[in-house]
C-alpha cells in the first residue's frame, strides 16, 4: 500500500470569527483534520484596565471592574470591593454581605446561562440559546431593579452595595427560581443528554487533575478536571460559610474525567447551587445598614494585598498595592480566563479540527478576561 | 493528555452501535417534545417601538441609570459630580462675581457619548440635581449632538442656596 | 505549616543565600530571593512534600522605580497553603530565570509581564508580546511610558467634542428634523 | 419620538417622478433588509446578543446577523476597539459592499468613552472608518439598539441612491 502523502496547512481562525467567544485568533497547524498545533493570538480586547487602576480612585475604579468580566460584572465587583476592605480594614454590614451574595449568585446564574446557550450553539445545536437568552433577560430584569444597569452594574460598592432591595424583589426573585430551577431539567432534556451532543463532548480533550493544576487552571475548568476546590467554600468570604451548598465535580458521567463534557455539566449544577445560595441568602437575610460610613476620598494605607474569589469563570484575584495615596500604585488582576487560554496550546496537540470549537467553548473565555 | 474521539475504543462508553442509534432517536424526539411545548405559548418578543401597551420607557424600573439630567434650578455648584466621575464626562465651569461675590455657574457640559452609567455622579450630588433618567434613545448622526449642554453659551446661571447640612458636607467634601 | 514557617523552611534549606523575610504592610509574608536563585528555589517549592506548591496562582510585576519587581503567589492544593515570592531586578537589566519548567502555566504569565512591565524571562521558550501588537514601542506598565502620538496612522488622541465644540445644539433639534 | 417614515416626496427641483418611485423602491428594499455583520468586541457583543435574541427581536425590521463581511450591509461596531483589532475592522469594513452603514454602538465605538484615558484603545471608530449612527449608553439597552436601527433605516429612506452617490462621511481625525 502506497502511502498517502500529507503536508501540515497553517489555518487561521479569527479574530473575527462567529465561535471564537469574542475576538481571539488562533493560528493552527493541522494535517488534514488532525491539529498538531495551536497558537492563540490574544490582545484583541486588551483595554489597558491595570494602567487606568493608576489614574483613578479606589472607588472610581469599580465601574473598569464591571468591564473585566462583563458576563458576570457582579463577581468582579465584588472581588474588587474585598480587595479594597481587606487592604483598609473596612467593615461591611451584614445585610450588605446578603445582598452581594444574592446579586452576584444571580449573575452567576447568568453567566452561566450564556456559556451553557454558546457552547451549544458551537456543538451545532441552536435552539438553547434563544431559550437561555429568554431566561438570562428576567435575571436582566431582576438586577436592573435591583441596580439600574443589564450589564455593567457597579451595584457593589467598597464597604456596602449602593441600594437596598426593590419592593417585591423577593417575591419576584423566588418566583424566578420557581420558574428556573425546572427550566435546568428541560434543558437537560433538550439537549444535555442528546446522543449527539454528547457524543460530541463525551472523552474530548481530556484534562487530567495534575495537568489542570500545573497549568493554573481555576474554577469550574478545575472542578471539572476533579479538583473539589472552591474558594466559596475552601476559603469562605463573605457569607457563604453560612449558607449550605455543594460542589459539584467532574465525575466522568459519560466519558472520563475532565472531558468536555464534565466541563459543561459541572455548569449546569452549580446553576442549581447557586439558585440554593439565593433561596437561603433571601430567606436569611437580616434588616439594617447597606453601607458603612467611608470618606468619599478612600487613602487606604500603604500595603499590598492579594484577595482570591470566586468568580463564574473561577478565582479572581487582584493584587493591590497602595502607597497611601489616592490612587493605587498597581493593580494585578488575575483571571479564569488567561491560565485557561494558556493551556489551548497544550492540550489541543493531536485533536480533530471541529473538536476544537467544543474545546474553546468548554474552557468558557470571555476575550476582555485574558486581555483585560 | 489530549484524546481524540474515538469513543469505540473508550471502554465503557455507552451502549452499542444498536443501542446509541436508539438512544439518538430518543434523545432527539425529547428535545423535540420540549420545543413542541413551546409552540402554543404567548411570545415574549417586547413589539419596540410603537406596538407596546405603554411606552418601554414608562416600563423601566425607577433606579434604571439612562441618560443623564441636571435640574439646574437645585444644583449648588458645589462640583462634587464633577469630582466623582472617573473619567471627567462633566465639565462644569464657576466664575466669581468680584463686586458681588456671588458664584456663577457659567458652564455645565455633560458628554453622554463618553458617560459611562456607573452613577457615581448621583451618589454625592447634595440636592439631588443630577440624575439618571429613564431615557435611553439618544442615536445621533452626529457625535457633537451627545454633548448635553443645560448652560447656554454666554450666560451665566446663579447656583442654588445650598441647605445648611448640605453646605456643610459639600465643604468637607472639597477639603 | 503557616506562611511564615514555609519560608523559615526554605530559608534553612539555601543556606548562604541572601534571603530577605518581610512581614510589614502585607496580608502575605514574602521572601525577597535573589533572581538566579529562583529557579532552584521554586523548584524546591513544589517538590518539597511537605509544602508542594504545585500551582502558580499569580505572577505579578511591579514597577518601584529603580527596582522592578517579580511577585509569585504560589498555592498548593494539596496542604491548602499560600506562600509569596519576590525576585527584585535592576530597571536597567532586568532578568529573572523563566520558571515555565517549573509550573507550566507561568508561561503566559511571564509573556504578559515581559510585554507590559518590559521583565526578560531568561530561558523562556516563547517571550514574545502577548497583549500588544508586535510593533510596539515600549512597556507601558512602566511608570515612565510616554505614549505615542500616533499608531498605524491611527491619532492616540482625540479632540473631545466637549472641548472644541461650543455648540449649544441639542439632539431635539435633529429629531425634530427627521 | 420615532415616527414611521412614509415615502418621502422629493422637494428638489428637476425630480422626475420616474426616479422618485424607484428610489423609493430601493430604499425600501435596502432599508428593510439591513443585514448586519455579526461584529461583538465586548461588553456590547452580549447586549447585541441579546436584542438579536427573543425578547428584543431585531429580526421583526428584517436584521438578521450575518457572519461575514460580504454579505452584510450593516456593520454594528458593539464595543471597544483596540489599535490591534482596529487594522483588522477595517479590512472587514472595506470588504463589505456598497452600499453600507456603520452603528458605532456604546461609549467605546463612539469616543473611546471609559477606556480614553488607556494606551491601547482607539478613541471612536469614526477615526477609521465612517460612521453613520452614534448610539451612547454604556451598554445601550437592546431597545436603545432597535432604535439606532430605526435610525438608519430613516437615513436610508431619505437618500437618493439614483441621483447621489454614497456620500463619503469625513473621518474624523
Amino acid at each position: 500500500m502506497t502511502e498517502f502523502i500529507t503536508e501540515e496547512m497553517t489555518l487561521n481562525m479569527g479574530p473575527q470569527h462567529p465561535s471564537t467567544h469574542g475576538v481571539l485568533r488562533f493560528q493552527l497547524t493541522s494535517d488534514g483534520e488532525v491539529i498538531h498545533s495551536v497558537k492563540p493570538d490574544v490582545g484583541y480586547l486588551h483595554r489597558s484596565i491595570e494602567k487606568i487602576a493608576e489614574k483613578v480612585t479606589y472607588h472610581g475604579f469599580m465601574p473598569y471592574t464591571d468591564r473585566v468580566d462583563y458576563v458576570a460584572a457582579m463577581n468582579s465587583n465584588f472581588a474588587w470591593a474585598l480587595t479594597v476592605e481587606k487592604l483598609g480594614g473596612y467593615q461591611v454590614p451584614e445585610r450588605a454581605e446578603y445582598l452581594r451574595v444574592i446579586a452576584a449568585e444571580l449573575n452567576r446564574i447568568s453567566s452561566h446561562l450564556i456559556m451553557l446557550g454558546v457552547m451549544a450553539m458551537d456543538i451545532g445545536a441552536v435552539t438553547p440559546f434563544p431559550y437561555f437568552l429568554r431566561e438570562r433577560e428576567t435575571i436582566n430584569d431582576l438586577l436592573e431593579e435591583l441596580c439600574g444597569a443589564r450589564l455593567t452594574y457597579n451595584y457593589i460598592r467598597i464597604g456596602g452595595v449602593s441600594s437596598d432591595l426593590p419592593d417585591g424583589f423577593r417575591d419576584r426573585a423566588l418566583r424566578f427560581l420557581d420558574h428556573f430551577e425546572p427550566i435546568i431539567d428541560e434543558f437537560n432534556r433538550l439537549i444535555t443528554y442528546n446522543e449527539i451532543f454528547v457524543n460530541r463532548l463525551a472523552n474530548i480533550v481530556i484534562i487530567p487533575r495534575e495537568q489542570a493544576i500545573a497549568w493554573a487552571l481555576v474554577g469550574p475548568n478545575l472542578r471539572a478536571s476533579g479538583v473539589k476546590w472552591d474558594l466559596r467554600k475552601d476559603e469562605p468570604y463573605s457569607i457563604y460559610p453560612q449558607v449550605e451548598f455543594d460542589i459539584p465535580v467532574g465525575k466522568g458521567e459519560v466519558g472520563t474525567v475532565g472531558d468536555c463534557f464534565d466541563r459543561f455539566i459541572v455548569r449546569v449544577d452549580e446553576m442549581r447551587e447557586s439558585s440554593k445560595i439565593i433561596r437561603q441568602c433571601l430567606d436569611k437575610m437580616p434588616e439594617g445598614e447597606i453601607q458603612s460610613k467611608l470618606p468619599r476620598q478612600l487613602k487606604p494605607p500603604k500595603g499590598e494585598v492579594y484577595v482570591r474569589s470566586e468568580s463564574a469563570r473561577g478565582e479572581m484575584g487582584y493584587y493591590l498595592v497602595s502607597n497611601g495615596g489616592l490612587n493605587p500604585e498597581r493593580v494585578k488582576i488575575r483571571t479564569g480566563s488567561f491560565s485557561a487560554m494558556a493551556i489551548m496550546e497544550e492540550v489541543s496537540k493531536g485533536i480533530m479540527i471541529a473538536d476544537m470549537v467544543a474545546l474553546i467553548s468548554s474552557l468558557d473565555v470571555i476575550a476582555p478576561e485574558i486581555d483585560r | 493528555m489530549a484524546t481524540t474521539a474515538s469513543t469505540d475504543a473508550v471502554p465503557g462508553f455507552r451502549g452499542t452501535y444498536f443501542g446509541r442509534i436508539k438512544n439518538a432517536i430518543i434523545s432527539i424526539m425529547e428535545g423535540m417534545s420540549v420545543t413542541l411545548g413551546y409552540l402554543l405559548q404567548r411570545p415574549i418578543t417586547i413589539q419596540y417601538p410603537d406596538r407596546t401597551p405603554k411606552p418601554v420607557k414608562d416600563t423601566l424600573p425607577e433606579r434604571y441609570r439612562g441618560i443623564l439630567e441636571l435640574d439646574m434650578k437645585t444644583c449648588t455648584a458645589c462640583l462634587a459630580c464633577e469630582r466623582a466621575c472617573p473619567i471627567g464626562c462633566i465639565k462644569i465651569e464657576v466664575v466669581k462675581d468680584k463686586e458681588t461675590k456671588k458664584r456663577y455657574i457659567t458652564r455645565f457640559d455633560i458628554d453622554i457619548a463618553k458617560c459611562m452609567y456607573c452613577g457615581l455622579c448621583v451618589d454625592p450630588c447634595p440636592g439631588g440635581a443630577i440624575r439618571h433618567t429613564n431615557e435611553f434613545e439618544g442615536s445621533t448622526s452626529d457625535v457633537q449632538y451627545l454633548v448635553r449642554r443645560f448652560v447656554p453659551p454666554g450666560e451665566r446661571i446663579e447656583p442654588a442656596k445650598p441647605k445648611k447640612k448640605e453646605k456643610e458636607e459639600a465643604g468637607a467634601e472639597g477639603s | 505549616m503557616n506562611e511564615k514557617n514555609i519560608l523559615e523552611k526554605v530559608m534553612a534549606e539555601f543556606p548562604g543565600v541572601a534571603f530577605e523575610l518581610i512581614e510589614e504592610n502585607t496580608d502575605h509574608p514574602y521572601l525577597v530571593i535573589p533572581a538566579e536563585r529562583t529557579a532552584g528555589i521554586c523548584r524546591f517549592l513544589r517538590d518539597d512534600p511537605d509544602l508542594r506548591l504545585d500551582a502558580l496562582s499569580n505572577l505579578s510585576s511591579v514597577d518601584e522605580g529603580e527596582i522592578l519587581t517579580v511577585v509569585y503567589h504560589l498555592f498548593s492544593y494539596e496542604h491548602r497553603h499560600y506562600s509569596v515570592l519576590k525576585v527584585r531586578v535592576p530597571r536597567g537589566a532586568p532578568d529573572v530565570p523563566t520558571v515555565q519548567t517549573v509550573w507550566p502555566g507561568a508561561g503566559w504569565f511571564e509573556r504578559e509581564a515581559y510585554d507590559l512591565m518590559g521583565i526578560n524571562f531568561m530561558g523562556h521558550n516563547d517571550l514574545r508580546r502577548i497583549m500588544l501588537p508586535d510593533d510596539w514601542v515600549g512597556h507601558p506598565l512602566r511608570k515612565d511610558w510616554v505614549e505615542q502620538e500616533e499608531y498605524h496612522g491611527m491619532g492616540t488622541s482625540r479632540n473631545e467634542p466637549m472641548d472644541v465644540l461650543p455648540l449649544a445644539d441639542a439632539p431635539e433639534k435633529e429629531k425634530q428634523s427627521d | 419620538m420615532y415616527k414611521p417614515m412614509s415615502l418621502v416626496p422629493s422637494g428638489e427641483p428637476g425630480a422626475t417622478v420616474i426616479t422618485t418611485r424607484v428610489d423609493d423602491v430601493l430604499n425600501w428594499g435596502r432599508a428593510n433588509s439591513l443585514w448586519y455583520m455579526l461584529f461583538g468586541l465586548a461588553c456590547c457583543a452580549i447586549e447585541m446578543m441579546q436584542t438579536g435574541g427573543p425578547r428584543a427581536d431585531l429580526d421583526r425590521f428584517g436584521a438578521v446577523p450575518r457572519p461575514t463581511p460580504r454579505q452584510s450591509d450593516l456593520m454594528l461596531v458593539a464595543g471597544t476597539l483596540t489599535y490591534k483589532m482596529a487594522i483588522r475592522t477595517k479590512l472587514l469594513y472595506e470588504q463589505m459592499t456598497e452600499p453600507k452603514f456603520v452603528i458605532a454602538m456604546g461609549s467605546c465605538a463612539t469616543c473611546g468613552g471609559l477606556f480614553s484615558p488607556g494606551y491601547s484603545v482607539l478613541k471612536g471608530v469614526d477615526k477609521i472608518i465612517p460612521v453613520d449612527v452614534y448610539l451612547p449608553g454604556c451598554p445601550p439597552r437592546p431597545e436603545a439598539l432597535t432604535e439606532a436601527l430605526i435610525h438608519v433605516q430613516r437615513q436610508i429612506k431619505r437618500s437618493r441612491p439614483l441621483r447621489q452617490k454614497h456620500e463619503d462621511t469625513k473621518i474624523i481625525t
